[in-house]
């Protein structure tokens, strides 16, 4: 049935299929290209848009540096002016790191937060994406209550036997408010 | 063998995760839930239709020693053709999914069916076998993920039914080893019976 | 006599059975058990009642209507899985949790290995763990329950080595050892008193049901490991006597880790569990997520005990 | 775009050809020339892998056939002729027909027949009792009823009458593998020819004691006393060490011997009219 | 310390098998006998540490300068593929009486889920040791796959050494074979998880 | 200081009841029934027909191999058959048959009671004589005791071991011939010793014997005084700890050297007797008396007529027993030898071997196995093994039928003491699965040692 | 067979008075598995194993035998072919990292490191012949 073993057919053979093959993926990939970035951009944006209040126009990002950190950051302005900032931040968690979209707008108050990525374990830590515990961060203002767990004093509500996950969490929202300081500071 | 045998049998006979046991890995690794089980099952499913299809169209031009390597070519092709397709179709399921899309070019489910029937049979039947196998696969996948995720969260299909916790041993790594061999020990006892 | 009996020899045999075997180790746990009970009271009795009496059941369901064989639970076996699986629970653990500790223990860990005897891990840790990954938040609820019997100290709702490990050594600085000897402050029911799991040990040491290596080796590598941890940096880790008498790793070391279905039978290869032991649990209580690791290293190293076997064997007459 | 069309391509393509090259060289190295034909014969062989035909397991078995010129020393006891046939039809060759056999146990030592003088509380083994006494009954030849054949047969052909404490044949499952025979201690299980219709005359006994000595500890015991050898228009009956014995190749099924028999030691199964004590040898 | 910590992570943590599922199939398959599963682990070893190196050189200086990234799956699997034979083909022309006695001692070692997956993770994922979340480097790289391949003969002789005993015992019937290892499997993972926590 | 071997050994109840029974005589029977296959080896070649007139002491049965034994006829009278019969076990051997008429002993058989201490110089003569007189071991093996005197030129024996020990329980009949022959043991020791020419004997006793002790003792100081043939000769206490009286142990507990495995005493310069065995060779080489008769301990908890009997060979255990007043009520099972390593009897009317050192009645309770339930690991079968093998681990390996792994665990080295299965709390027939894997795991290492065609 | 030995099946396929040179067929870790035939991953390959000729024995070509290996030689050969080149490969990765600067050298270079070892190895070849010893028994049946 098959075609005799001889070098050169093999070789022949793996080269057509090599090159069909690839110009076929190369062929899909020129296709999906487009879609996959509009994904990602779409992602982002949609994340930004759960952190922040309605705005206008399109999602400026920019770069920050905290103690030899560095945030990308995104503003959104509304009628020309800035109202508030969507900040990537990171903390390690119980599983691994902890990735937050937190949403801070111009009052310096927590507008919103959002789990970007996260490996915190299925059914304990990573409930942090529920709204029983991350909601407690809508409207957050640090300035008025304490950011920190109950058991260390603060005013939220620890994920049950997720301690850990939970200072995670507070840690990534501390880092994203001291990233706004640095770009306020910055712009002014 | 008839057309629908081809496609029955992929489902008991020769279910790919009961009864063969083959491409544990993924099996393992992706049925947190019923909905992730069930991904990863179209997602090989995918592969593996075009893949039988492809490999039966050209196997009489292949010389016999290279069988091997034009296969894994085809496969690996259509994987990536996969991922691309998720990447800008479903971002979501593709993350979670993760590394076990790209290894779908190592399950042997999918090369076994392109060596022992693709390279064999036409066309139409080799694509009617991907389908059985495949939906074998994405059966069972989907039953094993849906039983961790009613004992691990205590929802079916992401749909809560209790307030609180599963058992949430069983969502994590023990659990998939245990529900898989309690299940594998049922489903011969239910086709033994058939027998 | 109308017929003789015949049979290979030898024709008489010792007195020891498997069930006589298992009500020492029972007998052995009553001084813990009394002392949990009085401490934590009817809950506890719930606990215990609920763990015994599931295990001797599934066992004998199983036994009975899935291996098809005639139930042996008369030999007690399920009755220590019961009463240590209990012991290994926060008296305030929910009933129905407790019972899927049992199904784990007894019907996973060791009937589906093919009953006693045949199981590979320690069925009642197996069943703790299981819990343990499962409800943490069931799991790691130490509140006193009130027990029949006043403690010294208020009962907390952590663990020592959970206020350690949460809360650095400070916050356990000041513990009276001599307390912590007769009556532990918080922690499962097998962890109250030091001295009646010690008066077990003595127990089972006298009536040659258990031979001391595991039990020694364990407590001396965590002595040690500890003992370096301490002089290296007193400030950060807690001394060994401390480690010694919190947590588990008494009921553990004697009543666990010496599980003969899942121990290495060699003295040597005791020894060499033992050490195991004992390493594996301070790397846990020092640097893992978990307060307490002496289930997880009992564990493990039951994954050992084939290798173990295979390669420490008794001393052979006659063989270098 | 178009370069990482381009590099695409070109990257397969040389990997694919690397990959081509170093196969090349590996299937050259190590060609594997297994004969199809094995696989073949394999796929009709039973796959019980009992060893019954000498070999190690069925694809041994079917090896050897493949190599084989002829047929004549290999024999399937499991597949019996049916398999055969159709190995031979895979290989093109010719296969002489062998008479089907059955496992035939020479023992009647009924708990009716043979009272016990001993109790046996040891290992249930009959390996272990052959090595320990003469087994519980003053037959030192007989059954020992452990029932070590019936755990040999993986064809679930033995089974122990509870009734006779002897073991059972079940002649639809018994493949005539052999097993049984090695594992009796006291070689009391026969491969006989089944015999046409299943029809078999045989001696049901191995006792070589003397007659008076055998009668008294066993009722159906062959006391050698040689009145079947002389009836035997055929001359298939010989008696050596005081037991008879039927050469069932010489044997015309004319069941003369069994009415002559002074102890119905002599069995006749599967006859038109079975006599009732003879059912439990079915 | 972070190579220490890498190590840690990846056989104990993270183990491939018990928690990472990947390489199920030679767990499953090759782990009846102990000797064969240490034989198995030392040359799994070898050949995940140097799928690694190799694939690590095309992703990092190859696909990655050329813009075709996304590649890696079809060409991972080439080179790996290649690579496995060509050390056959290596070790018979270096020593043909080694490369007789590993005939007959081993296997053939195929190309599954642990090369592949390895050689993946090293160059898709950021990791975080202790540390910033980032991409491994050269020696990280390196490091992570040889100790991943560690875990892996790691639980894979234990599991061997279960196994041998469970062949020994009398499992029930229905639970003979593939199950009663996965439920071994299962505590298995369940002990391992006592880690947890100890690198984050 | 105590000695004793260094590992494993359990401590049954040593039940000597019988202990204070002088030895009776037995009248002899109305017919004896010798077996001519009562040593290890060969059986012996009956020389007798129907109708012989035959006399005490006479060769009846002629050795047919290098290991293999004279036998001789425990009676005078006439031989009646010579023929298969059922033995202890119910197996089919040759006996001789024959009816005692009076008790007419041969020509050259000193019959008196005399002490002969004077040691003979001549070793092929000791020899000879003790080969004639069909001398066997009687510690339980029943091996030619010629052939264990004459170890190949190329060994050395340093120490001969009495084997004193009588570890099994209920056993008393080498207890009372050391209290009531205890100068006879040690002159035959002597003889041995001659025949070895080696300087040290050791007699172990265990220390539940205090007056056997006491007797030895006695016996070896007096015999010192008279010739110096005597010197070197010692007894040793030993600690009481089953199985003491193995040879094994005992040269362990002696000279503290172990025997490699599957070799013999003589690798370590050990040569191991039985007292009674030693008492056979002072008959035989002092008084050209050959084994015509022997010690039998009758006993039992249920029996009440606990006895020491000398019994003639061939005489018939059924005989012994209604002499007695038969068997008791409560007994169901009847041992020829200890309760540890005896063997069950299956046939009352087979007659006594040389070699048959007891009849014990136990009762159900007593014997009757219990059930048997899974193996806990509980390593109390390693722990009693004096040979340090692992029996639950043999015991498995046996049921997969492992013989590889069963002769790398060393399965052959099993001396059957019986400890294992003793102890096991789960009932496991340990040894009755060892036994069958050791037969079967030394056969395949003899055919491999075995030289290629 | 001794308990320390691993043994494989073969055929004879020559015979010289001095080697005797079997043929085993090695199969892939997957292919004696129960799904075989259904997983084509399961390649097998002939590998050829000479074996020094026992005169005392009577073998002819085409026999099936036993190949046996001291087990002991079968981990040694694991050693010297993949263990050792890994611990090679480690040593030169993690001792050059710090050093140069470039990593495609780094790797490049412990993959040298890796082929020098190899050729190490081809220059040992004899030595390491005279260690590995087969030998051969028929087929018991
Ligand atoms: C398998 C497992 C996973 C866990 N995962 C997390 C986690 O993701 N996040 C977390 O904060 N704690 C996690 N924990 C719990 C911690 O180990 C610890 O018990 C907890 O942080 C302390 O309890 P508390 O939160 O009640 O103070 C996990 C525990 C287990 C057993
Ligand atoms: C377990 C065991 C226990 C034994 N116990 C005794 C014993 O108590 N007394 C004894 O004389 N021989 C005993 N023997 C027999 C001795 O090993 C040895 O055969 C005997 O002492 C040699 O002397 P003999 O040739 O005179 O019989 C025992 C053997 C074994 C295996
Ligand atoms: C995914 C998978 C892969 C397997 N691969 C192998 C294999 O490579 N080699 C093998 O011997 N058995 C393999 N097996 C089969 C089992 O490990 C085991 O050998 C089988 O269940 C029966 O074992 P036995 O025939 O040795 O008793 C595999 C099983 C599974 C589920
Ligand atoms: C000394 C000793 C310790 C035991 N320890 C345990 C134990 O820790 N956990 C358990 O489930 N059973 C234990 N058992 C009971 C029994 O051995 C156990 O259920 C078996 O593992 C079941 O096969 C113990 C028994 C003894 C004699
Ligand atoms: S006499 Fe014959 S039939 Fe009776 S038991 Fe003995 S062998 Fe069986
Ligand atoms: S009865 Fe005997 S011959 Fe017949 S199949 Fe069973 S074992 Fe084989
Ligand atoms: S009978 Fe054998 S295995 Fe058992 S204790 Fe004695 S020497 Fe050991
Ligand atoms: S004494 Fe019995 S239960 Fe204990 S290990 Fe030995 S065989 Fe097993
Ligand atoms: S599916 Fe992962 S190794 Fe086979």
């Amino acid at each position: 049935m098959a075609m005799e073993s001889s070098f050169k057919n093999m070789v022949a053979c793996l080269l057509v299929i090599c090159l069909v093959c690839s110009a076929l993926l190369a062929g899909v990939y020129a296709i999906t290209a487009e879609p996959i970035a509009q994904a990602a951009i779409a992602k982002t944006n949609a994340a930004i848009a759960e952190v922040v209040p309605s705005f206008d126009g399109e999602p400026v990002s920019g770069e920050v540096e905290v103690n030899g950190k560095s945030y990308s950051y995104y503003s959104v302005s509304k009628d020309g002016k800035v109202i508030a900032y969507a900040i990537n931040a990171s903390s390690v968690g119980f599983g691994g790191s902890l990735n937050l979209m937190v949403g801070i707008t111009a009052e310096r108050i927590v507008y919103n937060t959002s789990v970007l990525s996260q490996s915190e374990t299925p059914g304990l830590g990573a409930k942090c994406t529920e709204e029983s515990f991350a909601g407690q961060f809508a409207g957050f203002n640090p300035a008025e209550k304490n950011l920190a767990v109950k058991k260390d004093g603060g005013d939220i509500d620890a994920i049950t036997a997720s301690t850990i996950t939970s200072r995670a969490y507070i840690e990534a929202v501390k880092n994203a408010l001291a990233a706004y300081d640095a770009i306020v500071s910055t712009i002014e | 063998m008839s057309k629908m045998q081809l496609i029955v049998k992929g489902l008991i006979k020769e279910n790919p995760t009961f009864s063969l046991l083959l491409g544990m890995c993924p099996t393992l690794a992706t049925t947190t839930s019923a909905v992730n089980g069930m991904s990863m099952g179209l997602a090989t499913l995918f592969v593996l239709v075009l893949s039988n299809m492809a490999i039966s169209a050209i196997a009489s031009y292949i010389p016999d020693k290279v069988r091997i390597p034009a296969y894994i070519v085809v496969i690996a092709t259509f994987v990536t053709i996969l991922q691309f397709l998720m990447q800008a179709f479903t971002p979501a399921i593709y993350e979670t999914l993760g590394l076990f899309i790209p290894l779908i070019v190592v399950n042997c489910i999918v090369l076994g069916r392109a060596e022992a029937f693709a390279n064999k049979n036409t066309v139409a039947d080799s694509a009617l076998d991907g389908i059985g196998i495949g939906l074998g696969f994405t059966c069972s996948l989907t039953v094993l993920g849906l039983v961790r995720e009613i004992l691990g969260a205590g929802s079916v299909f992401g749909f809560k039914f209790i307030s609180g916790d599963g058992i949430l041993a069983f969502v994590l790594a023990p659990g998939a080893f245990l529900a898989l061999a309690y299940l594998i020990v049922i489903f011969r006892k239910l086709t033994e019976k058939k027998a | 006599m109308d017929k003789l009996l015949v049979s290979p020899s030898p024709h008489i045999h010792s007195r020891t059975s498997t069930s006589s075997l298992m009500l020492d180790v029972v007998i052995a746990l009553m001084p813990v058990t009394i002392v949990s009970v009085l401490f934590y009271g009817w809950p506890e009795i719930l606990v215990l009642c609920v763990s015994i009496v599931s295990c001797v059941a599934l066992e004998y369901l199983i036994t009975r209507f899935m291996l098809k064989k005639k139930p042996a639970v008369s030999d007690f076996s399920a009755v220590v899985t019961g009463i240590l699986l209990a012991l290994n629970l926060p008296s305030t653990t929910p009933w129905w949790v407790v019972f899927i500790g049992a199904v784990i223990a007894i019907g996973v860990v060791k009937m589906t290995f093919g009953g006693l005897g045949q199981n590979l891990f320690n069925p009642a840790i197996a069943g703790r763990v299981f819990l343990l990954l499962s409800f943490p938040t069931y799991m790691t609820n130490w509140a006193s329950t009130g027990g029949f019997i006043k403690a010294t100290d208020a009962v907390s709702g952590s663990t020592l080595l959970g206020i350690l490990k949460e809360e650095g050594i400070n916050a356990v600085a000041g513990t009276d050892y001599l307390n912590m000897l007769f009556l532990n402050t918080g922690g499962s029911a097998g962890e109250l008193s030091a001295i009646a799991v010690i008066i077990g040990f003595i127990y089972l040491l006298a009536r040659k049901v258990i031979k001391p290596y595991i039990t020694l080796s364990i407590l001396v590598t965590v002595f040690v490991f500890a003992g370096i941890f301490w002089l290296v940096n007193p400030t950060e880790y807690a001394d060994p006597l401390f480690h010694l008498l919190t947590g588990g790793i008494l009921l553990g070391s004697v009543f666990m880790a010496t599980d003969y279905v899942t121990s290495p039978m060699s003295n040597l290869g005791g020894i060499i569990f033992g050490i195991g032991i004992g390493v594996i649990t301070m790397v846990i209580r020092l640097f893992g997520a978990y307060p307490e690791g002496v289930s997880f290293a009992i564990l493990i190293m039951n994954m050992t005990v084939p290798l173990i076997n295979r390669f420490c064997h008794q001393k052979k007459y006659g063989r270098a | 775009m178009t370069t990482t069309i381009i590099w695409t391509i070109a990257i397969i393509t040389v990997l694919g050809t690397v990959l081509a090259v170093v196969l090349f060289l590996v299937a050259k190295k190590f060609k594997v020339e297994e004969d199809p034909r094995i696989d073949e014969v394999e796929k009709v062989m039973p796959g019980a892998n009992c060893g019954g035909c000498g070999f190690a397991g069925c694809r041994a078995f079917a090896q050897s056939c493949v190599e084989a010129s002829d047929l004549d020393k290999n024999f399937c006891p499991v597949g019996g002729n049916d398999v055969m046939k159709k190995v031979a039809a895979v290989l093109g060759l010719e296969v002489k027909e062998k008479a089907p056999m059955v496992a035939v146990v020479r023992c009647n030592g009924t708990c009716e027949n043979r009272p016990r003088v001993n109790d046996y509380d040891g290992v249930s083994s009959c390996k272990v009792k052959a090595a320990l006494y003469s087994g519980d009954t003053g037959c030192f030849y007989g059954c020992l009823g452990c029932g070590d054949c019936v755990s040999a047969c993986q064809f679930g052909a033995l089974s122990m009458d509870p009734v006779t404490g002897l073991p059972v044949v079940d002649e639809e499952k018994c493949t005539a593998c052999g097993a049984c025979v090695k594992a009796c201690p006291k070689r009391i299980i026969e491969l006989r020819n089944k015999g046409p219709k299943n029809r078999r005359v045989f001696v049901s006994c191995v006792n070589m004691e003397k007659g008076a000595v055998a009668r008294k500890s066993c009722k159906s015991a062959c006391i050698g006393c040689g009145k079947c050898a002389k009836v035997c228009p055929f001359g298939a009956i010989t008696v050596e060490h005081n037991v008879a014995y039927i050469d069932f190749n010489k044997c015309k099924l004319c069941k003369k011997c069994v009415a002559e028999c002074p102890t119905g030691a002599i069995h006749a199964v599967n006859f038109p009219v079975v006599k009732p004590v003879m059912k439990e040898e079915a | 310390m972070e190579y220490i910590l890498i190590i840690i992570s990846a056989i104990f943590v993270n183990n491939i098998l018990l928690s990472q599922f990947l390489g199920i199939c030679p767990f499953l398959g090759v782990s009846n006998k102990l000797s064969t599963a240490v034989g198995m682990s030392g040359a799994v070893c070898f050949v995940i540490t140097l799928a690694t190196l190799v694939t690590y050189l095309l992703q990092v200086y190859v696909l990655n300068p050329l813009g075709i990234g996304f590649m890696q799956t079809i060409s991972f699997i080439l080179v790996i593929a290649a690579l496995v034979q060509m050390v056959e083909i290596v070790l018979k022309k270096v020593s043909p009486s080694l490369y007789q006695a590993l005939g007959i001692f081993l296997p053939l070692i195929t190309t599954n889920c642990a090369v592949l997956g390895v050689a993946l993770t090293v160059v898709t994922k950021e990791f975080t040791f202790g540390g910033e979340p980032h991409m491994l480097n050269l020696a990280e790289s390196i490091v992570y796959a040889f100790a991943t391949s560690v875990g892996f003969g790691l639980s894979m002789v234990l599991f061997a050494g279960l196994r041998e005993q469970l062949s020994m015992n009398d499992v029930p019937k229905p639970f003979k074979g593939i199950p009663i290892a996965l439920v071994t499997a299962s505590i298995m993972a369940m002990a391992f998880m006592g880690f947890s926590g100890i690198v984050k | 200081m105590k000695n004793t071997f260094s590992i494993g050994g359990v401590h049954p109840n040593d039940s000597k009841i019988s202990a204070d029974c002088a030895i009776e005589v037995l009248p002899a029977p109305k017919t004896v029934y010798i077996s001519m296959a009562q040593h290890l080896g060969g059986p012996a070649k009956a020389i007798v027909a129907p109708g012989d007139k035959v006399k005490t002491g006479q060769v009846i049965g002629e050795p047919t191999a290098f290991i293999s034994a004279y036998v001789h006829s425990s009676v005078s009278g006439t031989v009646k058959s010579v023929g298969l019969r059922k033995d202890l076990a119910g197996i089919p051997v040759i006996h001789v048959e024959i009816d005692v008429e009076g008790d007419e002993w041969m020509e050259g058989i000193d019959t008196s009671d005399r002490l002969v201490t004077e040691i003979p110089q001549d070793k092929s003569f000791i020899i000879d004589r003790i080969k004639n007189n069909g001398v066997v071991g009687l510690g339980g093996a029943t091996f030619p005791t010629n052939v264990k005197l004459c170890p190949p030129p190329d060994k050395k024996a340093e120490v001969l071991i009495l084997n004193g020990a009588e570890c099994e329980p209920y056993l008393t009949s080498d207890y009372r011939i050391m209290l009531e022959k205890s100068e006879q043991i040690v002159i035959g020791a002597a003889l041995m010793k001659k025949v070895l020419g080696v300087e040290r004997t050791v007699i172990g006793i265990e220390e539940n014997k205090p007056k056997a002790i006491e007797a030895m003792k006695k016996a070896v100081s007096s015999l010192k005084a008279v010739s110096g043939d005597y010197s070197g000769i010692e007894v040793m206490t030993l600690k009481k700890k089953y199985p003491q009286g193995g040879e094994k142990q005992l040269i362990d507990a002696v000279m503290h050297r172990q025997v490699r495995s599957m070799g013999l005493p003589i690798d370590v310069g050990a040569v191991v007797q039985n007292v009674a065995t030693s008492l056979a060779v002072y008959d035989a080489v002092q008084k050209n008396r050959p084994i015509v008769d022997n010690t039998v301990t009758v006993t039992g908890d249920c029996f009440s007529r606990q006895s020491n009997l000398l019994v003639r060979v061939g005489t018939p255990v059924s005989y012994i027993i209604d002499y007695l007043g038969g068997v008791p009520e409560k007994a169901v099972k009847v041992v020829s030898g200890g309760p540890m390593m005896g063997k069950a009897i299956a046939n009352l009317d087979a007659a006594t071997l040389k070699g048959t050192s007891s009849v014990l009645f136990l009762t159900e309770e007593q014997t009757k196995r219990k059930p048997q339930s899974n193996c806990i690991r509980c390593g109390k079968c390693a722990d009693a093994c004096p040979m340090g093998l692992e029996p639950f681990l043999l015991n498995k390996l046996a049921k997969n039928g492992m013989m590889d792994e069963l002769e790398a665990n060393a399965v052959q080295d099993c001396i059957e003491c019986g400890c294992c299965l003793y102890s096991c709390p789960a009932n496991i027939p340990l040894l009755d699965v060892i036994r069958l894997a050791k037969g079967d795991v030394i056969r395949i290492i003899r055919s491999r040692t075995a030289p290629k065609k | 067979m001794k308990h320390s030995d691993i043994s494989h099946l073969g055929r004879i396929i020559e015979i010289t008075p001095e080697f005797t040179t079997v043929e085993i067929i090695s199969s892939s870790a997957c292919s004696s598995c129960h799904a075989k035939g259904l997983c084509g991953v399961s390649e097998e390959q002939v590998k050829l194993i000479s074996v020094p000729t026992d005169p005392y024995e009577e073998y002819h070509p085409g026999d099936e035998v036993n190949v046996f290996l001291r087990k002991t030689m079968g981990l040694k050969a694991v050693w010297i072919s993949y263990v050792i080149p890994l611990l090679v490969l480690m040593i030169l990765i993690l001792s050059l990292s710090p050093v140069i600067r470039h990593e495609a050298y780094v790797g490049l270079a412990a993959l040298g490191g890796v082929g020098l070892y190899y050729v190490v190895i081809y220059l040992l070849r004899d030595c390491l012949a005279k260690d590995f010893v087969f030998y051969i028994r028929k087929k018991q049946n």
